[in-house]
């Protein structure tokens, strides 16, 4: 988190600056199946966030090395698209993306039934062709609905959303500002037909209570984007247009 | 196995274009769906999403400030690339740039540097100190064959909708880019024995060698590029040169048609 | 056969959890012996060094100077970043750094930055020309389990003992550096199923998720981290933050120890 | 092409700076078998380029997943030596050298009877020690006389050669001031017994009849320069000294 | 060597600005066994170097085309951690350690008994904590200690010892200021049993009368260390606290 | 198989040490046909070329205009770097510059610094401001054994030919580069049991440690490196450092004589 600055984040009618209440959430769309190269896959954008996922596999794993004689591996990579942020990115990994795509991967590892598949591998390409803050649950929710387009069996989604904190204020979902001057982000990666937490990453201050109260935000609109999901799904499998 | 697909698929393509056919029921010179959206990126300063069959390409610019180089001081400069990431299709496997994908950036940007519709001179803040970088990404996110053309399409559409952000720089007033030309591309691709105009992906794997011309509006050559294994005669060049010309003003057409958007 | 002593490891963990047991008869939330020892390499100018049951970790503080961030141009900039080399366990292996390696430095890095402990205002040297970069280096020679413990213990220690050496880059005195605050990582890993802390090396293995947790001195988050595979319940997490809060309060106790020294 | 100054290319008489007519090409030597290590090798100057070029194989192309069942594979590394430019070139390939090596690799696999070694490696390595402008091109000619010194069988060799324009004026083969400063370079790889292109880049601008003319030069230096192959070939095997 | 200053590095009274005499080693202790997941270990303070030594296998050597048949290969690291000098270095190979590693791990091929593990693999992991001059000394002791704490059988140990060559006198055991600003550096592996070389750097300026007199202080000092060496592993085996 | 031909040849070459005889037909220190030829190529402001038997190395000197390091600001640079390319030989292989590269680069840039051949004073331009830095390059064409030898004395004799050009860089005129030395090296292997001088390709493959000696005008040592496998006493030294001598002696008259020329 930044917070090293005196920005105002908050109207005096208690509102965002963006008009949004606290507890109030970007728009989210998605849509499935929006790559024709790709087994499966989805677009999400969040607010002006747009993430996209592709998914390839199983396939065999090689080299030999990385198999699992009992189970499917994961492999993950989330990207950002130069264009996408403010400045331009340099083209290819760096330490942020890398540890983005390793917990992004073990969390889809909690939910993809991988035992189904020893010795083989599946490919999840998240690219981010726009950031405006919360990239890593938009693409883990685009990952979400690639695996479920690319007929890859799940004992759940995994719905990706963040709370925080500006202004001692706990709020949902932060945008570009917010992020850059508030005082935490906590993303989550949720199941939303267990409530189990597949995702966790939190940095800047909160107390104990704040952190209860942005997971309650958390789960709340957990719940929203999930219906968006399956939606998007129904659209993709009842014949809708893709 | 892998080796076994591409000769049945050879075989295939050399029937189909014995019958004057092709595998998806197109004339040899006939171009597939193409869609075009500009603007269409937060965050980038000029964007354009191409939809090519079933290849996707988005492409973005985006502006630095940098020091001039000593023998050019008063000139900005223009650099082009294309990431052919493993989200693009299944054979494309992560790692350093792929020579596929240097040759992709590399021609595109040759065709679009070439035709000199960037003035290097315009791009000039401070002479000597300041000077505008422009920077052209191609992100290939499904590839469906013949991306060198969508993505020289993709190119030229966001350089020609991109706004130079002066004001987030500090250096005057946003403007849109002076683009002074809309260079085009067009790719043929052996297949059957014969080129044909705009492969698609079985026709890419099956083939042989291909050609990419980049033509201006004058109709002149600003870029040409052979590549992947095989030859072909200047009767072959002078036939899909022709062709080029009539392809390359449909496909600017549409472009002038979306700025107006 | 690397695939089988998990599994077998697995049911003896499972079944040791059963009975309430673990691998080296620890209670689930007892920590082993943990030695600190700080102020220990020559060169380095904070340096601290953990054995931590079988884990061992030193870390070392260095400083630069370097221009500011044009956006902030009167603050100096804090790294941390963590090497799990060749050396510490025969399951690593040379080459660039690894996912896990990245993530033990950047899992670090998040507690002591967000918990504010360092000012950065306060590495500014000369507004918009020169500030303070502060490197904490994490060296893992012997990882016996828990090495993100041990490492954010290291780090926090080496840098509340380090001395800015302003003399050597010819700006002023040397002065220790001023750190406000000992924010303290409490690891906890599901092993035969229920969460254990501070996880030896079998239990990392044969064991699943991972929860770290970095605490500031009242008791304020700074910083969360799940790693691998694995889910938890919002129950299971208010009854390892509890713990965490009374195990990171002894660890900090052990540091404000060490600096008496 | 720079084409960013005022800079004078052609001379009042017609002469182009070096004293060359418009249609002339600048001296070719050429000697095969040039390397004792290789099994193959030659050394083309062209005015003042030197390239080197180096053969290895057909051996065991290893490792397996770059094989191929029915042909050789050709592995291209055509590289320019930190002191053959200007300004000294960092070591290591850069973004241009990779091009070439595979454009040029594309090339020589169009002539090599690559099914002659079905899953085998042939190795050619092309070296620039100076460079004049036309390094690819003296390239390619090298690659070509040190593959045939190798004995590998080709079904013709390649020539490499370049026109361009400079001043509104159609040249043949560009040297370093007209590189810099004209408006075109046209480089291909010639098969002088079928006058078919293997090889073809191109960039700056010309019109369908400037090409034409352009092209017409290559064909006519192509002739002159497999000359030049023959020559060297000859003396190296009819006891020449190598 | 820098030798680039006026820097006085001997006293009026003929001893060395740290109190040492000219044939006077820095103290040096030796640890072994130091840490807990390595086969076999060492540490060595050397003045105030220190250099710790992780030895693991022999091990399958893979991937296969590293493996020789008729002995055991060793793969050397030798790396400075990046809070070791005085300033920091970034972390990853460079060409001094590079270089290190692969002559350190020439010299213990010399002595380990290779050919008692065909196609098996000896990992031996220098790490310098801390950097006062002579390092890559200190890292080829705490090995040849590691190696026998790990039961590899060798026919002899090698000791790291240097000598070198301030204000035109040859001096044992340079320390930093007379590793910058002296004249010549002679570091070696000595063998104590038989005082052969398996390991020899130099540079700077020495006459052979020099050569010959350094190398004299260096046999002497590799004696004295060797006998901390053995003292370090009795104290392992014997019951000792390591 | 790689494995046996080393141990036939090894026999062999015992066989003939046995017989104080050598593969092909030398003494055990004669050295074979050595070719130097300087001022050899277009671009480098100092170049030589060295056939020596079957190895064929070029070297090649560039200079570039460098602000100095803060504490030598009056002194410029000078670098030599090896490049074992897949051109030399069979072996080599693409990729990351190989740990012998960087050692063959690394011992004749140390015989040459060390020898102070250089005065780095001499390559000061403006103090604090502008310095030159020296940088040589090696390229071997062709690997036929006792490459170090013929990398050495490619690199004297370049940088003894070099041209700094002043007038490119718009700070004087043109002006040969003053070097005060001319340090040649000289390397044994050990093959047969014995030191041999100047070994060539066989001897390399079935031979065990090799020593490089770099020897000033004066005969003083100014480099000394062991590598590979083995290990020498101090008696085997003393002979071959005054053989060293002898034929250190005579490539620098070679050296002198080109220079003549």
């Amino acid at each position: 988190m930044g917070g090293y600055g005196d920005v105002k984040l908050l109207r005096e009618d208690g509102k965002r600056l963006d008009g949004r209440a606290i507890d109030e959430m970007r728009p989210v769309t998605i849509e499935a199946g929006v790559l024709p190269a790709a087994d499966g896959s989805a677009m999400v954008t969040h607010g002006l966030n747009v993430a996209v996922a592709a998914v390839y596999g199983p396939m065999e794993a090689h080299p030999r090395k990385i198999q699992r004689q009992d189970r499917a591996v994961i492999d993950v990579r989330y990207n950002m698209a130069p264009f996408s942020t403010g400045d331009r990115i340099r083209p290819g990994f760096n330490r942020r993306s890398r540890e983005i795509s390793k917990v992004t991967a073990e969390s889809l590892e909690s939910v993809v039934l991988v035992e189904r598949y020893p010795r083989s591998k599946i490919r999840v390409e998240i690219e981010i062709l726009a950031a405006e803050a919360g990239t890593r649950c938009a693409g883990i929710t685009a990952a979400s609905v690639a695996l479920a387009d690319a007929g890859i069996p799940m004992r759940d989604m995994i719905v990706g959303v963040a709370s925080g904190k500006i202004e001692d204020t706990v709020v949902l979902d932060l945008d570009k500002a917010e992020d850059n001057y508030g005082q935490a982000d906590l993303p989550v990666g949720i199941l939303p037909n267990t409530g189990e937490i597949a995702f966790l990453q939190m940095d800047g201050d909160l107390s104990v209570e704040e952190y209860n109260l942005a997971m309650e935000y958390n789960h709340k609109a957990a719940k929203e984007i999930h219906e968006v999901m399956v939606d998007a799904l129904k659209r993709r499998y009842e014949g809708g247009e893709a | 196995m892998v080796e076994l697909v591409p000769s049945l698929l050879r075989q295939e393509l050399n029937r189909l274009a014995a019958e004057g056919q092709r595998i998806d029921g197109r004339g040899h010179f006939d171009v597939r769906d193409v869609h075009l959206e500009v603007d269409c990126l937060y965050n980038a300063e000029g964007s354009a999403k191409v939809v090519w069959g079933d290849t996707i390409i988005y492409a973005g610019v985006k502006f630095e400030i940098r020091t001039p180089w000593p023998d050019r001081p008063a000139q900005g400069s223009l650099m082009c690339g294309a990431e052919l990431r493993p989200v693009a299709h299944r054979k494309y496997e992560p790692g350093p740039p792929s020579p596929e994908s240097i040759e992709l950036g590399r021609v595109v940007d040759r065709g679009i540097r070439e035709s000199g519709c960037i003035d290097m001179g315009e791009l000039c803040i401070v002479p000597g100190e300041k000077v505008w970088g422009v920077m052209i990404d191609i992100h290939v996110l499904s590839d469906g064959g013949n991306i060198f053309d969508a993505a020289g399409l993709a190119a030229i559409a966001a350089l020609r909708t991109a706004v130079v952000p002066a004001e987030r720089f500090d250096v005057g007033e946003d403007h849109t880019l002076k683009v002074n030309g809309t260079p085009i591309m067009a790719s043929f691709k052996r297949a059957g024995g014969r080129f044909v105009y705009d492969p698609r992906e079985e026709e890419e794997l099956g083939g042989d060698e291909r050609i990419h011309i980049t033509l201006g509006d004058e109709g002149h050559l600003h870029s040409l590029q052979k590549g992947l294994k095989g030859v072909f005669t200047p009767e072959e060049f002078a036939e899909i040169l022709a062709v080029a010309e009539q392809k390359c003003s449909e496909l600017r057409k549409m472009v002038a048609e979306k700025e107006g958007n």
